[in-house]
């Protein structure tokens, strides 16, 4: 990779991780209404994914995947309106945190149903496959979501057309409070491949590198009509579930072994390994960030509410009026 | 053009399927076999594998993919093998595709439609009588339709494919080869959210929809000697035409509503509701409805019929109401 | 004793887990961690994590369960983290666990419960803010059950638990902590099917349920000299106590309805067409709803407000009932 | 194994065959409401599972798995009575088929909706655990509904648990009309139980030997605690979907190839080789599965059809009558 590259990686990692801390603050201050579900720790996941997406293709992020939307090219500024709950989020206030997608940017809104959202890209890689679209759909879940019966259907799906859809799980250990032995009886998601006919892979999502090699080849199989791919990455979020749960259900050592692991930090050492002058490149990316984000809060705090009607709006594509006649 | 309702349906996925190359069929054996009642018998001949899709056992995959390729512009018409299994799609109708432009602020819109065989008196037993439109009358961002007739079932299929909003269309399988009609040999479209007068009359109001559209114009008829009813068919029932509905109450004030689904909790509850309301100075009689009993429709025939609405009871129905 | 709405909750599963060695608790997180609402808080420890079940994330497959263990006499009761969730087990709901007896021509009875927080006016938006009551009253086999006060949350949950048929069981999570109460330290039960006369009165009925009962005895007392307000709340919304609500509508003469669930295809609707059957002769004005407007629950608190009812819109319907 | 119990298996398999005939003659003749699913073909898939339970043992049949009904233990006569929708059915006429159980002797009646009964099977087996009772549940189902979300939920959390229940598919070839080839992308359904965490077997579903003692191990581990199996059987159907499917989507070949195979012609063929007295087996067997099977259509056709009112009964067992206070 190119030292361009390398540090524009930097950037998107250390741009997420401070809007995670950002939107963390701001809701300890009391400035955001409705979940927040952090998923600081899990930056490389999302900026593995899609960091090499073309704006044509999809993403389909879950409650922690914030990094997608950024990566996949959401304006950092109505990502913060959404998050507010302001006009000028995607949503227009009609939903907060992830639940409004930017469409035009390839980044679908899930609804609160986990697992929902896998199907939709399942559907959307069959319309790529039947009109001969190198596009690819990617549909992050976590390891809790993997239980659903619509992650199961959306992947026998897939399995059967040999569909350019990516299933990426990303394996944190815990849903809520809930750990991987009472969720599914086996270590590795990935293992649910096998009986989709399509190959599952594990990697460590903490891990840039790891992430992008997995990923980019799962998704030159895909672009190449080679069918789908299960990666599971696992990795780790440093918060709670959300940021009223104290996460007493794990240990401190836990976290911290995690921490030590983090995947800013490894990148940064290997940064370092490649002798580029890190510290610069510290200093400059962090201003870069904290300008973008300082914009992005003052641009959703200007942002104004919508007013009471405007709950109306948006409803039907093709309002009837049968009161009228 | 003779046809039956079902071959209405069939004509009007394959009238679609010619004139949009977005539209799509997929469902469980819709492909090879043309579906388990035929309904688009021919069609994946005709328009492709890729087109009418043959799809696994997995009805809220189904709704769910229908939904990813709305998004892209296309127009999935999506079979339930019985209308039935529409609990197993539930929350991807409901939470999925209902939602989908409101919390997307109206960046898109979400034009899929679902449909499938419902209804009873075809001793279907437990899961293949149910009428489960009323749930869906109760989700904003979907429309829901319910055709009586072959040029309804047509005219109406054919605009819910064109319509931008998810659309669950319940055809009625009774009716499927029960009933057949002329139909005009060009093409048409009958449009959504609005009722049909099926009979004029002056004394009752019978708001009916459905498979019962069919006793209910009967009894009218039968009965013209002993009371004047105007007979209005909804057709469609999320959102239903209150001008026409209020209109006709307004002349008549009397009303009896009739449908196959249950009456608790049913769409009559909601019409009796609204026009108790908007129409209380008019009524000369209280609003009344005919429906299911409140149980599930039972297999055995003395046990369906004691459950569903007849002819009989539709007859009885109009006299107390008549006579009130 | 003081408690909390969802406290008495706790106390009410805490009391039947002791109680009966066949009831379970069964949801997401409800072990270790207590409940996502800490509704089942310090149970696991006490009762045994055979007994309180952290489950996977599979709510059709949590009520799929339940009715395995009940057909073997268990009586779990079974947690939606949100209410809203209940749409992934929709299926296993009304066709599995609703028919179970039925369909077995009464070899057993599917004694389960179906609990979680519901409701709205907590900024929860779209799938975090949702009444879906109204599907369940339209399915015949179920109970459906929605407290408004501490007292009758530990009542109508133990006897839910107790009661031999599925029972739906709708809490409001706005009220989980906004409101304390007095209840008995003795133990105590609600009847399942029995409306609560929350105020006499002799002027207007005013029919709700759930969150707005609050609001609505508030109004009926604040407007006390005004008008006289008799406010009736259901509790039990399958089946309906028609009893108690036709003789207070027999003494006023008017009635609003009001509930925190969407207006068309809600519960008030099937209230209202009953009433207006039944009553017509003894009513003065139309049956008046107030509900939620047809939208989704919206995020954003202006526009939140706006969609669900509140104490003002009360208070102004009531005026226009009154006026009437 | 003793002449004696291959003998009883031997009048399992005809019996079941004789009453499939018989269901399908009866349905000929008009005699029959509603759809009718022979599982002609598919005799020694519920025989090999059903036939050494214990009576307090638990399955959970399908559409085709009339066969699970008798040797469990249902009455031949109640169970024409229910498949005539009579009263003196499982159902008492509230439903026909195989949708009323019979639950005195573990067996349960499914719902119309594929797969919904694997949950229902996962948690009684849950109860047989925390129990610790050493029963079994055995769940059969289609390939087509190894496609449904239920399947997936009950496999996933049988296997977190190590449930005692025993998911049997039976693969023959085609849901309906569909294929395998366009339900899934893999040979092999068993192929998913490494992806929950328990042991998956493909057997053929003709050959009630083989099925007997896969399905034996499998029983023995579930009884010991050793937790569920995934059993694929592949085995055919010869009718159609239902009696009214011409089954025109499979050629003549197939079938003819699959009738080779039938598992009473194989099992007729492995008592030859036993040198038991072969002509008089079948002879008295033919006489006995004969006269059961008349007795049961001469009592259902004598027993009544319900009357209109009794669709009200057996609804709620603790009924509230709101409407009298
Ligand atoms: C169908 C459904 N059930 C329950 C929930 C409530 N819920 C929200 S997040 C969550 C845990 C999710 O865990 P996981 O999928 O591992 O993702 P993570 O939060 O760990 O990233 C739960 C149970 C939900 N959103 N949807
Ligand atoms: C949820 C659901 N969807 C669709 C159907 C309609 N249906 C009934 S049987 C069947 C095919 C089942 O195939 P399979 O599971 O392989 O069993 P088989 O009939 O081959 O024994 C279908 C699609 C259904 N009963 N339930
Ligand atoms: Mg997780
Ligand atoms: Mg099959």
């Amino acid at each position: 990779m190119t030292e361009q590259k390398d540090r524009e990686l930097y950037r998107w990692l250390r741009l997420i991780r401070e809007f995670e801390d950002r939107i963390s603050a701001l809701d300890k201050q009391g400035k955001l209404m409705g979940g927040v579900y952090s998923g600081k720790g899990q930056e490389a996941v999302t900026v593995g994914f899609c960091h090499d997406l073309r704006w044509d293709d999809w993403v389909f992020p879950l409650h922690r995947d914030l990094g997608a939307f950024l990566v996949k090219g959401a304006d950092p500024k109505r990502l913060m309106a959404q998050i507010f709950g302001k006009r000028d989020g995607f949503a227009k206030g009609k939903d907060s945190y992830l639940h409004g997608g930017d469409l035009a940017n390839g980044i679908f809104g899930a609804t609160s149903m986990l697992a929902a959202t896998l199907p939709v890209a399942a559907g959307m890689a069959y319309k790529f496959k039947i009109r001969k679209e190198d596009r690819v759909a990617i549909a992050f879940f976590g390891e809790g979501a993997s239980s659903r019966g619509d992650a199961h259907e959306a992947m026998n799906f897939a399995g059967v057309h040999k569909l350019p859809v990516i299933f990426v799980c990303e394996n944190n250990f815990y849903a809520y409070s809930t750990p991987n032995e009472l969720q599914f009886g086996v270590d590795d998601v990935a293992d649910r491949a096998d009986g989709y006919g399509f190959k599952g892979e594990v990697v460590s999502g903490n891990d840039l590198h790891a992430v992008m090699k997995t990923a980019g080849k799962a998704i030159a199989r895909a672009r190449k009509g080679e069918g789908p791919t299960l990666i599971e990455c696992k990795t780790y979020r440093y918060h709670g579930h959300s940021e009223h749960d104290r996460a007493d259900y794990r240990s401190e050592e836990e976290v911290i072994t995690w921490e030590s692991r983090d995947p800013i930090f490894l990148w940064e050492n290997y940064l370092k390994q490649r002798k580029y002058d890190i510290a610069a490149i510290v200093k400059e990316t962090t201003e870069e960030v904290t300008r973008i984000v300082e914009e992005a809060v003052a641009f959703a705090e200007a942002s104004p509410f919508p007013e009471g009607p405007e709950a109306m709006e948006d409803l039907y594509a093709m309002p009837i009026d049968t009161e009228a006649r | 053009m003779l046809v039956t309702y079902i071959e209405a349906i069939r004509q009007a996925m394959d009238e679609e399927l010619a004139r949009d190359k977005n539209v799509l069929l997929m469902g469980e054996d819709v492909g090879v076999l043309g579906g388990a009642f035929k309904a688009s018998a021919g069609l994946q001949e005709k328009h492709g594998a890729d087109r009418v899709v043959d799809m696994p056992i997995s009805e809220s995959l189904i709704v769910g993919a229908g939904v990813g390729l709305a998004v892209q512009g296309m127009r999935p018409i999506l079979e339930m093998q019985f209308i039935d299994f529409i609990t197993c799609g539930f929350d991807q109708i409901v939470n999925m595709a209902a939602t989908l432009r409101y919390r997307h602020g109206g960046q898109t819109a979400c034009p899929i439609v679902v449909r499938g065989p419902s209804g009873g008196g075809v001793h279907g037993g437990l899961y293949h009588s149910q009428n489960p439109e009323a749930w869906f009358c109760h989700v904003p961002g979907l429309k829901v339709v319910a055709p009586a007739t072959a040029y309804d079932a047509k005219g109406l299929l054919k605009s819910a494919i064109r319509d931008d909003d998810p659309v669950i269309y319940f055809e009625h399988k009774f009716l499927y080869r029960r009933i057949k009609e002329e139909i005009p040999a060009e093409e048409y479209l009958v449009p959504i959210g609005k009722a049909a007068l099926r009979k004029e009359g002056r004394d009752i109001t019978v708001i009916t929809y459905g498979s019962p559209v069919h006793a209910v114009v009967k009894a009218a008829r039968d009965m013209a000697a002993e009371v004047d009813i105007e007979v209005i068919d909804l057709r469609t029932l999320l959102p239903i035409d209150w001008a026409t509905v209020k209109g006709s109450v307004r002349k008549t004030g009397k009303v009896l509503i009739v449908h196959e689904a249950r009456l608790t909790g049913g769409v009559g509850g909601e019409v009796a509701a609204r026009i108790a309301q908007d129409c209380f100075e008019e009524l000369d009689g209280p609003v009344m409805r005919l429906a299911a009993r409140d149980v599930h429709t039972p297999f055995a025939p003395a046990m369906e019929d004691y459950v569903l609405p007849n002819q009989e009871k539709i007859t009885e129905a109009i006299r107390k109401l008549a006579a009130y």
